[in-house]
């Protein structure tokens, strides 16, 4: 069994928690990977400061969609702005995988969007390379 | 016919390729991405190191003997790189890659030709270096850009080319010789004769049809005629224009600086001969020696030769692919119609994922949309996996592939 | 301060450089010619020698250990470059060479930023390579190409620069770190602050600069800074434009292809992220792995050693050439106000004759233009012959350089 | 003695014969070489078919300048038309002396000039190789 593809993501590629749209929702954010194509949106209510619910979609690898399956499930209740905050390290132990440089991009692409909609920064480098 | 993994064995190269001797992860190194970029015999890395080591001076400047030599061995390489495509030396030349060489063309002839009257048409299976210089000159210019379809089977029609050149204002066609998604070959010499009756010039996109088989870009006859030296087993840092005498003596120059000069005062600047004119600075010199090895190479191996087992081997990978279940192919399903390399799509795997499970058993295939989004969109999928071969593959490599798709798939089942 | 051969001798790093074993028609190879390129260390050579012998396969794009392995090591060797000369990565990009580099800005900023009301300021010592593309920017956008000049020891006047600026229409400064024929050092950061507090942006041209001298792009400030690959210790086919990245972010692309979008539909595309807006098609990765090297070696040696040396050998040739009759020395007549290089005439003989007589004595100079025929319009000249040093050069080869002048003037006498 | 720069071609060098202008004149061109800056321009009177006088000037090294110098002496009464077709062999031949690569330009300038003069075409491949 490879390593990479645990069951635990191979279930959340499968069946991913907290995905599709959230209507109606306070923020949303798009982002794209180029190198793969891949796609996440992510819509967020907001109540008293906290995540009060959040859905994501789109497509792409079983590592993207299974972080951002994964993610949300630790997003929701969360405070806002310590969401914003949260950095790849997070990501990449909630994963509790070893991620080689190109599929970080993919692991943190949830991320990516997530600080973009509350933010409203799309900046955050999750270059080709880091 | 059916292909068996024994009438595959008469071209075995591998020894030529030092990197093929790697493991990875304990692994045999099986190589199937050359599409993508080629990796380079001991020639080739040979030539480079020499010229470091023994023969390395600035050309067309230096008096000195060492001088002198480098700048010889710059310009045989040439001559032989031209001879190789059935080219003119003075028509051809070298920039820093294929997209660098369609980007030359861009800017230099579509600048200087294009109205809004006139149309540029490429099509739907041009890779991204031969759709958006022409997004950009077009926009410059006021010009149209215009798609030709590809069918179920991924061919391009020639009675959709002739509508559009009826329409009379397409003033070039830039489309590829051979696929880097679909493999498919396109009847290039049959679209240049039927552009030029319609007073259209042609830029044939040749990055994959030089590694893979027999080119004359003579016969061919196109205006402008772009390849890559890195996937052609030669060094990264050099790409080729092969091009039309006559049309680049009318161009405009583009990069500017050293060389590319004759004479320079603070008003104005007159330009050099050709193919010097479109060289401007310091050349890729060890590419270019580099990139003459690999000719030579090539041209040793037998390109009908290295053509032939290519198309055998993705015969091969054709039938075992499709004998697999969930497993879609892209393009022309004989290997006759198509180049040496298979793109295809499993169900319930994406190819990231797929390109990585078959990484971890040292099987190297791409997975990506190829640098090629339109053509992605066309095909519904949002990038699909290639195998790609060149003339060091053998049918075993076929047969790890087989056997890492079908492992994924009992992953992912 | 008088310069002796025996204060020389405490650099002496030949050994690292294969070629310089190399004899020529059985003498000694005496390379002065490294500001038309320089050779080559073993760690550089063999760097490249083992991308490909290793590790070769395409970057940014590819899921296998292999490729993201040369994705690492390419990346890897583009945050060495950067810091190299104090720069950032993501504003660190790589083009053929520093024509191309130049020509970036040239196409991409001043194409979309000039007017008829703007004038680009450009000096009389520049190389081609920082004129042409001007005189075709502005050529293109109708605005002015404006000079300024040099004096009689080859410097440049701040003041004649303020009252330039003063005119309140110069858009940009163009001029060299280090004049490749006068050996002049440009105060750059002096010229980038006037510039800028008149609101013109300003491109260095340190393709002399940065092989000879510690160079910190941060401090100097410049919104464009052009350097080369191949003078630099490094391969040939690699050049390198450090850039503000604010900069950056407002320009258009320039070469447009793969790797350079970030989506591409058939109507329209949008563009990747810095570094890699600028760089379309397969990058030169074994070129940018050599170039890491061989910073990786210059850093070593540290550049402040290096130009202590260099500016020794150069005190030391000016000095012995002044001691001969007839010859006339351009440029600043001490070492300090000047790169590793001396460019110089000789009454009755032309630089072609004596390059060539000097190489048959294994002594390699170049005789030439040097690219710059502006200057040597204003100097009067046709050409001139110039001896340039490296780390690698010793004191034993301005000895060489000076017997093999005398026994020229001799066959001339 | 360095065998390029034999005691012939300096002689030519520091005295070229048939050096300066030639009014009237029925043909001329200049040509140039990009690589080291040489220039040489010809001037031509013609009488029945033949160059009945020929002046050549410029500045260039003495590969150039000796090789223009050599050719004036067999040029004049020489055939125009058979002039035209004298080719790289016939200099090189005159000059005798091995020539690289590099200076052979400068050795053929004059005769580019020539063939300029009389047929009008400047093209004559003297190219950086050859
Ligand atoms: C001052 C200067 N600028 C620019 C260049 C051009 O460098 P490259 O030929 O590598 O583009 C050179 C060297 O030829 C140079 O000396
Ligand atoms: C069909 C095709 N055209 C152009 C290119 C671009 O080649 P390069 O990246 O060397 O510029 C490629 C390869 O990437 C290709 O497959």
């Amino acid at each position: 069994m490879d390593d990479l593809y645990r069951d635990f993501i191979l279930e959340h590629y499968k069946r991913p928690r907290n995905f599709g749209e959230l209507e109606p929702h306070d923020l949303e954010a798009h982002e794209y990977n180029p190198l793969c194509g891949d796609e996440i949106g992510v819509q967020i209510k907001v109540a008293d400061g906290k995540i009060a619910d959040l859905r994501f979609n789109g497509h792409g690898c079983a590592i993207s969609q299974a972080a951002a399956s994964i993610a949300t499930e630790e997003l929701i209740g969360m405070d806002v702005e310590e969401a914003a905050k949260l950095d790849a390290d997070w990501m990449l132990a909630l994963l509790g995988i070893d991620i080689s440089a190109t599929r970080r991009k993919c692991a943190l692409l949830l991320l990516k969007a997530l600080r973009h909609a509350i933010t409203g920064d799309g900046s955050w480098p999750v270059g080709a390379t880091d | 016919m059916t292909t068996t993994a024994s009438t595959m064995t008469e071209l075995d190269v591998r020894a030529d390729f030092p990197i093929l001797s790697r493991k990875i992860g304990g692994k045999r190194l099986v190589y199937l991405d050359s599409s993508n970029t080629s990796q380079k015999p001991e020639r080739v890395i040979a030539a480079i190191d020499d010229y470091y080591r023994n023969r390395n001076a600035n050309i067309h400047r230096g008096v000195y003997p060492l001088a002198v030599e480098a700048d010889a061995l710059f310009e045989a390489a040439r001559e032989r790189i031209a001879a190789f495509t059935g080219g003119e030396a003075r028509a051809t030349i070298f920039t820093a890659n294929a997209t660098a060489a369609i980007n030359l063309v861009a800017y230099s002839w579509a600048r200087a030709s294009l109205t809004p009257q006139d149309a540029v048409l490429v099509t739907e299976m041009e890779h991204h270096a031969n759709i958006v210089p022409w997004q950009l000159a077009t926009a410059a210019t006021g010009a149209q850009l215009r798609w030709l379809d590809i069918d179920e089977q991924g061919l391009l029609s020639l009675d959709q080319l002739d509508a559009e050149l009826a329409t009379g204002d397409v003033k070039l066609v830039a489309v590829a010789h051979v696929s880097n998604v679909l493999g498919t070959i396109n009847p290039v010499k049959e679209i240049v004769r039927r552009a030029h009756d319609a007073g259209a010039r042609v830029l044939i996109d040749g990055a994959q049809a030089v590694p893979q088989m027999p080119v004359d870009v003579g016969t061919i006859g196109a205006d402008f005629y772009a390849w890559t030296g890195h996937k052609a087993l030669g060094p990264t840092g050099i790409g080729v224009l092969q091009a039309d005498a006559a049309v680049l003596e009318q161009m405009p120059p583009f990069l500017a600086g050293g060389d590319m000069i004759e004479r320079v005062t603070r008003e104005r600047s007159t330009w050099n001969e050709l193919p010097w004119k479109f060289e401007a600075g310091t050349s890729m010199i060890a590419e270019a020696v580099g990139l003459g090895a690999a000719v030579d190479y090539l041209a040793a191996l037998g390109m009908t030769r290295a053509r032939e087992h290519e198309r055998m081997l993705t015969a091969y990978a054709l039938e075992q692919l499709s004998a697999l279940d969930g497993i879609q192919i892209h393009g022309p399903l004989t290997a006759d119609a198509r180049g040496g390399l298979v793109s295809f799509s499993v169900d319930g795997i994406h190819p990231h994922d797929l390109a990585e499970l078959l990484g971890r058993e040292g099987v190297c295939v791409r997975a990506s949309h190829h640098c090629a989004q339109p053509l992605m969109a066309k095909l519904g999928v949002p990038a699909t996996t290639r195998a790609s071969f060149a003339a060091y593959n053998v049918s075993e490599d076929v047969d790890a592939l087989i056997a890492a798709v079908r492992s994924a798939q009992r992953i992912f089942a």
